[in-house]
């Protein structure tokens, strides 16, 4: 039997393959489709205090091996979700990660409490990805300390598993991965989506009604690689992998570069049962190499370059 | 219930200048689907392209389901050099049928270009319920018609090359001019401009009226928040047209 | 008769589509195929003082719509360029820029000066995605005051066209667009590659060499355009668009968000003959659009969205 | 002098497990060709593989190129799918042919798996120049052999299903044992292990030795610098495979 399960500060996941954020929505819609309790874990759709509508459409375009999306965080709220969505997600065997996103700092910690007085919710997820609105409306997780001072404020409120998710758009990812460890996070999710955008030709008009929008799918996996590599240069905290993830083979390669467990995203789009069959992958995979515990996976990269050298590429 | 299936292509033929049909066989779609419902459909193997393409559930026959589709870019492309016996990922059935058990006498079935493709299945649904149907099709040219298993059927082309010589939708404004239609109810599929003229025509003449929307889709089943379109009412300013769709009320929505 | 040409500092460009550094080596090894004539301008492999071997093998993986590189600057150096590789160029009827890759500020400026007395060379494109070697090995390219530096020392020492190409692994290009541009920088060309990396899950290595290399290819499309517009709302020079473009339509989308002419790097691989095909269908698009000019394409994205929405679509 | 063309399929078969022969026309390459020499082709149409993929030019008919290539990927995968008169776009000739009019008189042809490619052309060559040619040819199993358009074949298997029980380097050697060779020279293509045994023989037995390399290629025209080999002598470290081998004298390169 081998070894399937992790946890994050005392919480455990059955296997190391969750649902990423925004392309799962509340665990029910696929219900039909896929045994959700054979996932390490859920992360719902990013809540907010209020529902919030979303952008206006369009919202989706295709692009090479990829897809653009400006969602514009579209969710039920966070009441909605404790009336309508919880009580579901609660008859679950799988863990369910509550994930936030919220336009001040204060509203984070709203949401955050809110969910504590709740049941069967076993960590939260921080996406920092958002504008900040009391503050100009630059995002706060292109800034170090806003990241940092999210996870300071979040930490005293739980002892759940505080999981942060990175943002890409950034130069040194490292960087804020060390800070909100240092504050208290219990992991860290990398990444969240690249800005793209696409025009269409015929109108002259970007394609997204937001001009620009969030890469995701297998176009971005090499990126996402990069930046998990490199946090887990940095950090000693999990990393949950996160980027362009279809098949057993990626999520492998992200756990050969640090990556304690690894989201399924966009996959879920063309495929419901991706995580599930990733899921199973891996035990297989595991099985086959006389593994006991896929965890053995985990940082098991074999790498004789230095760090140092690895910037030199060009 | 939606169910994801790998199925066999039965049939493949392009009936109309760039209009392929297609046809698999998955018992248990047949079994599940109504008119005005849609399968995503994976068109090649590797991740090109990413996304899984929507298609209205065109005719239901025997255990087989039929697609008409016109070929506008790679997916479809792939779709059209399909093969029978090639194997298909199919996600299906989606989104809301279209509401024929309502309470009317004559339906008006309004479709422009490839927007003819749920309206067979409909014809046939609506005939078994004894209800009167008057069918109004309109394309560009002669040439990209595909008026098959229809009744009643009128023509129109932007080009005159066949039948009436204009837009569909004055077609069926002059149509109504000339006949008394009793209880009647419109449903309409096609292009944006085409859905908004037949909205106006519904909300002067007061005929209740069902439209099919196409969506820019991501995943077809709710997950993605991708496919919104405005409401005219209610709370939330938005539907989902891959589950509150893709047929709506024509009052209920506004066409962007 | 359509406009095809443009200028930067008084030198002009036949039409608005380049060769990208490293994509088309000196211009003489695929003059069998292609009447290199017809291409905008040539921009060089990145020249450094000496010649540079380059990294190991494996310097090439494919990745979805994409590729990872990590050539590591192999050239011939800039002796040996002007030897055996500018007598050729000066033959051609385009204009060739000469792109300058160092490890020193001090080797900029003496690569430059070096080329500064030759006959042929009709501008300079700096690369500053380079390993400072003096100060540590960190990337000049994503230190904003180094670009600016390196701007500022190359700038007294020529007359000609003197373009810097940013690199994309930042959090705000813009700010590094307008740096240079302050500096005295007369375009930008933006983007370089992006660091990703892959990994052999056989082996349990990384893929390249030397771990992480630079991403590039149709998979980039979206970031590359993206990146574009960010610095198209920040600096009055002329950018060049770069980031996988394969066909006219995809450089159609550069001009409109902003470039003023576009470089053509990865599809060069694949077709060598893409870059005059890209220029002739420009020109095909503007006679059948009734324009006059390529140019009226520079810019004229249609958007009503303010540029601080755009951040925030997730 | 390269071209690029595009031409039409002639011919495709398999030959062996997962080995496939493929024929296109192109009397310009064909004109300029010579054995060791590779193409480059373009497997699918839109950016999936985004490159393109490299082959040894393995006969010349007429006016047809022929390949012969293992399905490992996906390119070699839609390449194995190609049907006659599907079209292919093709560089080539690339890269510096085997030394074949240097003064030797036998022939050592050493080949592993479907590293056998090149040579049916090199032969027919060979042949020509009236040189002699023993033929060594190694794979796992008996139904991956390829053995033709070639001249006195000695089969070897590492599973022992036919001929030799060993590998194809280990039959060379035991032949060599026994026979006398006039003037002999060797030419080898397979994988890198096959080449390093190879690369010892030829030193230890003091003949020389052509190896034809095959390298990871972003463009195959000299354009990227992907495709460094270690060079053993000489001013700079790396020749590029593309440009300056695939065929290379086994005493210049460092097989890595
Ligand atoms: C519920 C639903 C039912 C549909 N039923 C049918 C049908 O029965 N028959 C049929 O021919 N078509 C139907 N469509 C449209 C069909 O899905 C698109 O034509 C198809 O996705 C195009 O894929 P492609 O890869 O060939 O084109 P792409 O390369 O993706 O795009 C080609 C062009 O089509 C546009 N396009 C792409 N996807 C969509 C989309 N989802 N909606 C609108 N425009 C799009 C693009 O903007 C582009 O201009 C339906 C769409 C929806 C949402
Ligand atoms: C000069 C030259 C001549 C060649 N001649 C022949 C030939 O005549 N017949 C033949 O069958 N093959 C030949 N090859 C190898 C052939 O090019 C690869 O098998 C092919 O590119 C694989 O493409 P794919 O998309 O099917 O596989 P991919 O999906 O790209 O890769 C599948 C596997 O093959 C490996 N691979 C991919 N590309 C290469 C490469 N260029 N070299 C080595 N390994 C690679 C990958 O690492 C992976 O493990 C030649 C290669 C070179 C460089
Ligand atoms: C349509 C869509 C919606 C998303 N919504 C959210 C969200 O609400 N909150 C969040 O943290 N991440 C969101 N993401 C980001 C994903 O969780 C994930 O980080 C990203 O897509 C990269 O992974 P992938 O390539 O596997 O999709 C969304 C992604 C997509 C494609
Ligand atoms: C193999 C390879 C080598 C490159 N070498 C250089 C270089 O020497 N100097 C440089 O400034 N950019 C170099 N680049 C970057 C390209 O010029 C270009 O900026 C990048 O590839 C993005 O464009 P593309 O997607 O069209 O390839 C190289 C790119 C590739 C793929
Ligand atoms: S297409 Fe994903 S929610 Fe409608
Ligand atoms: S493959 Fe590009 S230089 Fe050899």
């Amino acid at each position: 039997m081998v070894k399937e399960s992790f946890s994050i500060r005392g919480v455990e996941f059955k296997n190391r393959v969750l649902a990423a954020s925004g392309t799962f929505g509340y665990g029910d819609e696929v219900k039909d489709l896929v045994d959700v309790n054979r996932l390490g874990g859920i992360c719902t759709k990013s809540l907010s205090w209020k529902p919030r509508e979303g952008n206006p459409p369009r919202r989706i375009v295709e692009t090479p091996s990829g897809m653009l999306n400006s969602i514009g965080l579209a969710n039920v709220g966070v009441h909605h979700f404790i009336n309508e969505k919880l009580p579901y997600l609660r008859t679950l065997d799988t863990t369910i990660i509550a994930n936030i996103a919220a336009s001040s700092v204060q509203e984070y910690c709203d949401v955050l409490s809110l969910l504590e007085q709740q049941e069967g919710i076993h960590g939260y997820e921080i996406n920092v990805s958002c504008p900040n609105v009391t503050e100009g409306g630059l995002n706060f997780g292109t800034d170090c300390s806003k990241t940092e001072e999210i996870t300071v404020r979040l930490r005293p409120l739980t002892n759940k598993p505080l999981i942060i998710k990175l943002t890409p758009n950034v130069t040194h990812i490292s960087e804020f991965a060390r800070a909100v460890e240092d504050a208290g996070a219990d992991a860290v999710s990398v990444i969240n989506t690249l800005i793209g955008m696409a025009v269409d030709i015929r109108t002259k008009k970007p394609r997204l009604s937001t001009v620009t929008g969030g890469l995701s799918g297998p176009a971005i996996k090499p990126i996402a690689l990069a930046k998990v590599y490199e946090v887990a240069q940095s950090v000693h905290i999990p990393i949950l992998g996160i980027g362009g993830i279809m098949t057993t083979e990626d999520a492998i390669e992200f756990l050969l570069v640090g990556a304690t467990a690894v989201q399924v995203g966009t996959a879920n789009f063309i495929d419901p049962t991706a995580g599930v069959k990733i899921a199973e992958g891996l035990r297989a995979h595991a099985e086959q190499n006389g593994l006991q515990d896929v965890g053995q996976l985990v940082g098991a990269l074999e790498s004789h370059v230095a760090f140092s050298v690895i910037q030199s590429w060009l | 219930m939606m169910l994801q299936r790998i199925v066999p292509v039965t049939f493949r033929e392009e009936i109309a200048e760039n209009v392929f049909v297609l046809r698999f066989e998955c018992n248990e779609i047949v079994c599940s689907a109504s008119p005005g419902q849609f399968v995503n459909i994976r068109c090649g193997d590797a991740c090109l392209p990413l996304l899984r393409r929507p298609f209205s559930i065109s005719r239901v026959l025997g255990d087989e389901v039929e697609l008409l589709f016109n070929v506008v870019g790679q997916g479809t492309r792939m779709l059209a050099g399909k093969r029978v016996g090639d194997s298909l990922d199919v996600l299906g059935p989606l989104g809301l049928p279209f509401n024929f058990g309502a309470d009317f006498k004559t339906g008006l079935i309004v479709a422009g270009g490839v927007g003819v493709a749920p309206f067979p299945f409909l014809t046939s649904v609506l005939r078994k319920k004894g209800k009167r149907i008057v069918t109004f099709l309109g394309a560009r040219t002669a040439s990209q018609l595909a008026p098959t298993h229809l009744d009643d059927i009128h023509l129109a082309t932007d080009d005159g090359t066949k039948g009436y010589h204009g837009t569909v939708v004055d077609l069926l404004r002059s149509y109504l001019d000339q006949h008394r239609v009793e209880s009647p109810r419109l449903f309409g599929c096609g292009p944006t401009n085409m859905l908004k003229a037949l909205t106006n025509v519904a909300q002067e003449m007061n005929i209740e009226c069902e439209l099919s929307l196409e969506g820019d889709m991501a995943c077809g089943i709710g997950l993605c928040q991708g496919c919104p379109v405005e409401r005219t009412k209610g709370e939330r300013k938005y539907a989902l047209v891959c589950v509150e769709g893709p047929t709506f009320n024509s009052k209920d929505i506004l066409i962007p």
